[in-house]
């Protein structure tokens, strides 16, 4: 019935991109420009996964479901897991900076929109 | 005329992507690296999880750099956050709610167990799901609870940057022996290969494991507690 | 075994449901929040056992999270009902007794809580 | 039946996301953030990947809403 699983999750993540862009673009309130970041990553990390799914796979994690034997056609590709695994905490790293940065900007303008900093445009 | 445009490359976009999913087919077997990987990784390296093998042995010069992004994010936040001790700009004139007894003393029965659980995720990283980011964003989730529930608590800054060094530069040293004892930077045969899917197996990596959930903890938890104040 | 593990789930899966039903016909947030706690946590912990008579290997699993739902579903719906009381959601007219609020009046200062 | 588990996470991701961006009140519009993170973690054990869902579950929807949370706070309770 109906599409695979990994064609409609990305279908899924590649809808969010489209809505935190469309947030990023259309806001100007510093933290929801943030939080339109936060969705276009979780976005991308959902696309990113399911790259990597296969028909009925299972985890790559070698147990007595998984023999040794049938690692290389049961389980799923391991790569797009372990860059989404370190991609995930750098993206919490990125979100930390940009809200420091907003912090900071809020202390010195006492304002969140981003129409008030005008003097870095070129 | 903002919103046409916004709309416009919003829709170019979603054709772009539309253009990817339409000729995108569900694989039935992994690329042969992907295949390569998932043959090598038990038999090489020892360890049941193929991801966390990944991560911390052929990856393991990336993780190191993402350790070293996470640190300066730390003190990237510390410069920007630290310094001078803001109180809460809203509403001056009003006191912190006492916090709830029933909370706090719940959260203090969930406490340990939330940390052993983080222990156990880390120290089983190359056994099932898990390793050392997980585990220690599980105890970083600790941290968030005990902040939440009391917030009185002061973290010690001093012992976590003493904690995270020396978890940093005993990786680094790890490296190195790696360099010295066996094939490269970061190689994990250094130790032997103990018997497969056993907790204390797989060469070096449930030491690297370790370390490095020791760092990551310190270091997020060192991030939000950067926030709070 | 089968057949007691499969009673035990439907039951907890039909005090799950009690507890969704009260979401949507209690009337204020605090009502609210009691339904959906108090069937909930039955219900969850109906199911937990439930699989522990499938699976009896599972039994220490299952109980750790099952001392897991007890310690932490009561306290968030106390601390849920506790913030929702600072910020003066509206009770629902039929509310007689505001103790929490008497309480703070009794010690000195109205607006603790 | 896996299916329409499927379907459901990924119509419950979109709900969340657009909530995420469309709600007035920031405070709710955070939170909506975080549930499109934890069903995005849900979305994870079915593609087989339960490392990044743990990692997503811990990070993505615990601490990045707390230091939104944070942040919200120290700028004046969203208001703008």
């Amino acid at each position: 019935m109906g599409l695979p699983v990994s064609t409609l999750l990305m279908t899924t993540g590649f809808l969010l991109v489209l809505i935190g862009m469309w947030g990023i673009l259309r806001h100007r309130n510093i933290l929801r420009i943030i939080i339109g970041f936060g969705l276009f990553d979780t976005g991308l990390h959902i696309v990113m996964v399911a790259t990597g799914y296969i028909t009925g796979g299972t985890a790559p994690i070698i147990d007595t479901a998984l023999g040794i034997e049938q690692a290389t056609t049961r389980a799923v590709d391991p790569v797009p897991s372990a860059l989404v695994v370190t991609a995930i905490v750098i993206g919490f790293s990125v979100t930390a900076i940009m809200l420091a940065f907003a912090i900071r900007i809020h202390d010195a303008r006492k304002t969140l929109s981003i129409d008030a900093l005008t003097e870095s445009k070129w | 005329m903002k919103a046409a445009s916004s709309l416009l490359a919003v829709l170019l976009f979603g054709a772009v992507f539309a253009g990817i999913v339409g000729g995108y087919g569900e694989r039935e077997s992994v690329s042969a690296l992907a295949e390569q990987y998932l043959a090598m990784v038990p038999r090489e390296l020892g360890a049941p999880n193929v991801v966390t093998g990944i991560l911390i042995t052929y990856r393991g010069f990336d993780t190191l750099g993402e350790v070293a992004v996470l640190f300066m994010v730390a003190a990237g936040v510390g410069v920007l956050l630290g310094g001078k001790d803001t109180t809460t700009a809203s509403e001056p004139g009003r006191e912190p709610r006492r916090p709830s007894e029933l909370v706090g003393n719940g959260a203090e029965i969930t406490l340990p167990l939330i940390f052993l659980f983080g222990a156990y995720v880390i120290k089983n990283g190359h056994l099932s799901a898990g390793g050392g980011f997980q585990g220690g964003a599980v105890v970083a989730s600790g941290t968030m609870l005990l902040m939440l529930a009391l917030p009185a608590t002061k973290l010690n800054h001093g012992f976590l940057g003493v904690t995270e060094s020396l978890a940093g530069v005993v990786y680094v040293g790890i490296g190195i022996l790696g360099l010295v004892f066996a094939a490269g930077f970061l190689d994990s045969h250094i130790l032997p290969l103990g018997e497969f899917g056993t907790l204390i197996s797989a060469g070096a990596i449930p030491v690297i494991s370790a370390l490095l959930g020791v760092k990551v903890g310190a270091e997020l938890s060192v991030i939000i507690d950067r926030f709070r104040n | 075994m089968e057949l007691t593990g499969s009673i035990l789930v439907l039951t907890g899966a039909f005090f799950l449901f009690s507890a969704g039903l009260g979401l949507l016909r209690m009337p204020d947030t605090f009502t609210r929040i009691q339904a959906g706690t108090k069937a909930s946590t039955l219900g969850n912990i109906l199911v937990l056992a439930g699989l522990g008579f499938y699976h009896p290997d599972w039994a220490l699993k299952l109980l750790v999270v099952a001392y897991f739902v007890l310690m932490t579903n009561p306290l968030s719906s106390h601390a849920l009902s506790r913030a929702a009381h600072a910020i003066r959601t509206p009770m629902a007219p039929s509310t007689m007794v505001d103790a929490l609020r008497e309480e703070g009046d009794r010690q000195g200062n109205g607006d603790v809580s | 039946m896996l299916e329409l588990l499927v379907i459901l996470i990924c119509g419950s991701i979109l709900v969340s996301g657009v909530l995420a961006v469309w709600l007035d009140n920031l405070m709710a519009a955070m939170v909506s953030a975080g549930l499109a993170s934890l069903f995005a973690a849900v979305s994870y054990v079915l593609l087989a990947a339960p490392d990044v869902a743990m990692a997503e579950a811990a990070i993505g929807s615990g601490l990045s809403t707390l230091i939104f949370l944070y942040a919200i706070r120290r700028t004046g309770g969203g208001r703008e």
